[in-house]
């Protein structure tokens, strides 16, 4: 078994990565920027050393700095998370050339997968339901005359893509070229990677995807699949186990197709295996992620098991401990992806001091966090603060669990994407499990329901207000709650403001 | 003490005086009968009429909202004692119309020049903060009368950026 | 399905039923005493009525008060939790006569097995395997005659008895006379009823018990055991499912005999059967407890079920939603109870403020707490704060995990038995399952293992003391971490001390 | 600024001092590299020499204890500013032994009369507090010179409630 593993990341993965050693005995060892010395990661970690600035690509992407830390701390693996290294071929290669073992599967299959180019015409060899498009990379000329014969609308798409960055929709010949040359820039910058295919578009997809599993001895299992598409600008933002329109049949289907572009792929640890589904239930390959996902936790509710255990036990050797017929799914799982951002005003960003946090808790409810109360979000990274995450018997019940625990959470001193979250799981047609890619976008697009001013919520809000103010100590001029540490916390706070007013009126 | 909380659209006339039993309060003249209590600063829990209710401050910024349960409403709360809050509400009502920068970050684009026409909705400017470009816009028709920030320029949240008239 | 439920009872148990209720769309109703008017219940409840003075005697056990609030409220059930009014077959009765359905078993199967000696006579009846002992209620004098028959040692137990209460050991004839005596002053104080009985003592028993479910159809299921040896002053400290010594065959054995025990008591509703279980793996009834147990929750990790929604579906009159044969139980779990006592001086309880409260999440970790940070605890009621619980795959994972949130766990202000959590895992015989009902005083009597000087972790203490003190705002002569709220949380707190400190040198 | 901190019977001398650079810190005269950071009032993250430590501040009731990792030590601090602190120190050596109350609580039952002798260990009150009822016993052999509270008396935690000698 490993005996030290530094993590190569940050936030709620580098957490969740340290409880799992700790859980198995495991030295972990953080790794931090400037902005990052007072993270959760690195008061939870065993071992935490500094290694650059703010700037990923001078901290959390330097790999020479973090195999020197490696070495220095004698880490004999790397957990690279999800994000920043965890797909760069490059650095697997250099864990193995500094001797350190790289928690995931083999650079080559990274650097295969990585290519959507190169992953289209091996999944195709193997047999893979494709989207008709372009096997391989076009120049803007290829790509207008070869358009029209896949016919529109098609999608324009980075072959070192993903997260959505260097893609567009393009409905017309006339669109096509200026699209083009957008999509291949923003490659460029985003991926130093200019290279760019073509695809059919699917109308209103469905993103399901197939969680994978192999092993270092040619074992390899799926674990069911994860519905994920509730998405705003290609990004998951509600992600569930099972899927609803997914029965025992589609599930042996898909799950044998993704072993199979696994195995093909020489695969090893955790991966997932992304498909579009079109209205008829087909399904067809969009990629492999050769990570472990942001929303693995729905696989590990339904299936009972920890992934990330599994991972360093493969990634030590071992084989799976179980075989596919021994994996079985119960109840229902649903994620939230909770962001400091403002879902009321164009979701700008929102980083900032966390003065209050409340956080669920109880039956069916768990919650992988980054943050705390007190911390100050920076605004260097992504904006995810952490994931709410429930079970319970079927998916009505796990809606109903996910909205209690949703209740329960609170975030104060900067805006987070809550409510945005209460919106879809009020939304009749997500109830019904009538979800597509495209189905955030129409309802953010429809008007927010207006609040009921008859449920008096609007009249308790007011009071609230007043009470906050009437008890506030005013800083610049906008009330706050007191910060005065009352030694009854449950009365006097009112008493002090109640004295403190009559002088005032004298 | 009396306040005058705007909540949404709607104007609320908010008395509140403290007895000895706890707080009075008279809402728009209406007496309610309130017994709250506070555990935590910024959280409330309040009994109306045997129905119970958590409330959380939330001041992100410059905003000030109340979470009633699990929602949320802004609120703008007029206090005798506090000018600033006066004057704040007095600035939305000028000819002058301010952009100002909702978080944080980094001015990665300006889209207009000072002089430039404008559309009420136009994007002005592009800020970058969690690896994600914003884009800042007009809140009026008119025309950009000034602009503070120059691309590249860090930007806290609140700094006005742009002007538009 | 019940339309508006009322919650006689008061912290974690009742925020748990709370809620149950929110996910099912019933509104909830909590009752509160005056020193629990800013308890966590309150708040998350959809309403709340005082119901009197700390005094329980006053408030929740007073049944004339909160069956009035419950008809004023016009809930049409009432959930008694646990303790309190839990197993008052009177309160039972009242609420059938308000009209109020009362969410447990008939107060008929209450009564019956509320008194230990009619229970052990039904039971016996019943073919239930029991103790040798007296099957009635004995006096002094013909206790004396008894006893020797039996065979001492000899428990006395109260016949209304509970959490040890009249409860004595005798171990010769001699004691036997004053510890009847104590035992039936106990009894005649705890429970107004000075019936005592006698019971074969065996030696170094496991406490396990089985998990009962019976609808009002005459459907009744059995969940499996929960192993709950460890205890201190026969009150459980850890609580597990499954056994680590119950195998199959044995789970069906005793699941048999319970769901035939609460058959032959005409029982309804969730209920548990407690079994002691000698060296030889013989078990024997204990008693039957008629209500939701607080260690309810190891059995819902293992089952996938939530104990507290199906009872109130059967209270409304549904079928069992499933049969014998669908109950399958995954992995394991275990339940550690946070008091507030301080296991380093007597387990003297603790009540007071929390000024600091860190709660463990992630992987497998579920809280059912009853407090909030800023609450004070009162020292009207019973010290328990919190339920940590886990779920993993097997035993030693789960071991392990709850070390992990243990770990994780901090309650500052007042002292908690956390140290004892730790200290109980970290122990050979637990780890080995080599657990009985006298394992924890085994345990408390040796000598605490000294922590090793030589970690470094006391020089870490000392260094941290300093700078505790050293950014102290001083308060009585002791000192406390800084009030003063920080614009960067991160720093400034020290920058903040640094300075005053220079100037009091100057 | 000096610092004598006694943890379980060891002694230990932290010198501190604030540098731009953060904490300077010598622990008996050793230099340590000290980084330190507080997110939360009473919880710090400390890295020494690469080794990550999240430690809290217990401070229940009168005693201070700090949790490092899990585990927990009794510390007290003797800070050159803080007479208290000395002065509590010193009463440990006097003669008179006092039983304080631990926690809140009624007094049920007095099982020493003043002027009896007493066994260390032995059983003087009985406290009644959270639906338990607790035992203190004299932290010395000798006699009970006093005893301040009756049964019934409900007392705090600190409270003095005897005196033995």
């Amino acid at each position: 078994m490993l005996s030290k593993v530094l993590i190569a990341n940050r936030g709620e993965i580098a957490v969740r990565v340290i409880r799992a050693c700790r859980e198995m005995g495991i030295q972990s060892v953080a790794v931090f920027s400037e902005v990052d010395r007072a993270a959760l990661h690195v008061s939870k970690a065993d071992e935490a050393y500094p290694i650059g600035p703010a700037a990923a690509r001078e901290s959390y992407l330097n790999i020479a700095r973090i195999l020197e830390v490696a070495r220095r701390a004698g880490a004999d693996a790397i957990h690279p998370g999800y994000g920043f290294l965890s797909e760069n071929a490059k650095f697997a290669r250099a864990c193995a050339e500094a001797g350190i073992k790289f928690i995931g599967p083999p650079a080559s299959a990274m650097e295969l997968m990585g290519s959507k180019t190169r992953a289209r015409t091996a999944m195709q060899a193997a047999g893979v339901p494709m989207v008709p498009g372009s096997a391989r990379g076009l120049t803007r000329a290829e790509a207008e005359i070869m358009a029209p014969k896949i016919g529109f609308p098609v999608m324009i798409k980075a072959a070192a893509g993903g997260g959505g960055k260097g893609m567009r929709m393009v409905r017309t010949a006339g669109e096509l070229g200026p699209a083009f040359d957008t999509a291949q820039s923003e490659a460029m910058r985003s991926f130093n990677d200019g290279e760019i295919y073509l695809e059919k578009l699917i109308e209103n997809p469905r993103h399901v995807e197939i969680q994978v599993l192999g092993d270092e001895h040619g074992n390899v299992v799926y674990l069911g699949e994860r519905e994920c598409s509730v998405q705003r600008r290609h990004q998951k933002v509600i992600e569930e186990a099972p899927s609803a329109i997914v029965d025992e049949d589609m599930r042996r289907r898909m799950g044998a197709v993704a072993v199979q572009a696994a195995k093909s792929a020489g695969y090893t640890n955790a991966g997932t295996v992304e498909f579009l589904v079109d209205a008829a239930r087909n399904f067809y390959f969009l990629e492999m992620n050769t990570r472990l996902q942001v929303e693995h936790p729905v696989t590990e509710l339904v299936t009972g098991l920890d992934l990330v255990h599994l991972q360093m036990r493969i990634a030590s050797g071992e084989k799976l401990p179980f075989k596919q017929e021994d994996v079985r799914l119960r109840g229902h799982a649903i994620e939230c992806r909770i962001y400091a951002e403002d879902p009321e005003n164009n979701f700008f960003p929102s980083p900032g001091k966390i003065t209050r946090l409340m956080q669920p808790s109880g039956p069916g409810v768990r919650e992988d966090s980054g943050v705390y109360e007190g911390w100050t979000v920076p605004l260097d990274y992504d904006p995810m603060l952490s994931k709410l995450i429930v079970h319970a018997a079927d998916r009505p019940a796990a809606i109903a669990r996910m909205q209690r625990a949703l209740g329960e959470y609170f975030v104060g001193g900067i805006k987070s994407n809550l409510p945005l979250f209460r919106r879809i799981l009020e939304d009749p047609d997500f109830a019904a499990a009538r979800i597509d890619t495209g189905f955030l976008d129409r309802l953010l697009s429809a008007k927010a329901p207006a609040v009921d001013a008859n449920n008096g919520l609007a009249e308790i809000a007011a009071i609230s207000a007043a009470l906050f103010t009437a008890t506030a100590t005013t800083k610049n001029g906008q009330s706050t709650a007191s910060a005065r540490p009352s030694p009854d916390a449950a009365v006097s706070a009112w008493k002090n403001a109640g004295r403190s007013e009559g002088t005032g009126n004298q | 003490m009396t306040y005058e909380v705007t909540v949404g659209e709607k104007v609320y006339r908010v008395e509140l005086q403290r007895s000895d039993a706890g707080w009075k309060c008279r809402l728009d003249g209406r007496e309610m009968p309130l017994d709250a209590v506070s555990g935590q600063d910024g959280v409330l829990s309040l009994l109306l009429g045997g129905k119970s209710y958590e409330i959380k401050l939330e001041n992100a910024g410059a905003e000030s909202s109340v979470v009633v349960g699990n929602q949320r409403f802004n609120a703008s709360v007029r206090d005798p004692r506090s000018f600033r809050s006066r004057s704040r509400t007095g600035a939305a009502e000028q000819g002058i119309k301010k952009i100002k920068a909702p978080m944080p970050g980094k001015v990665v684009r300006l889209l207009a020049a000072i002089g430039s026409a404008v559309e009420e909705g136009q994007s002005v400017i592009v800020i970058e903060a969690m690896k994600m470009q914003n884009e800042l816009k007009s809140p009026k028709s008119g025309v950009i009368r000034k602009i503070s920030v120059q691309e590249g320029a860090a930007v806290d949240a609140g700094q006005t950026l742009a002007e538009v008239e």
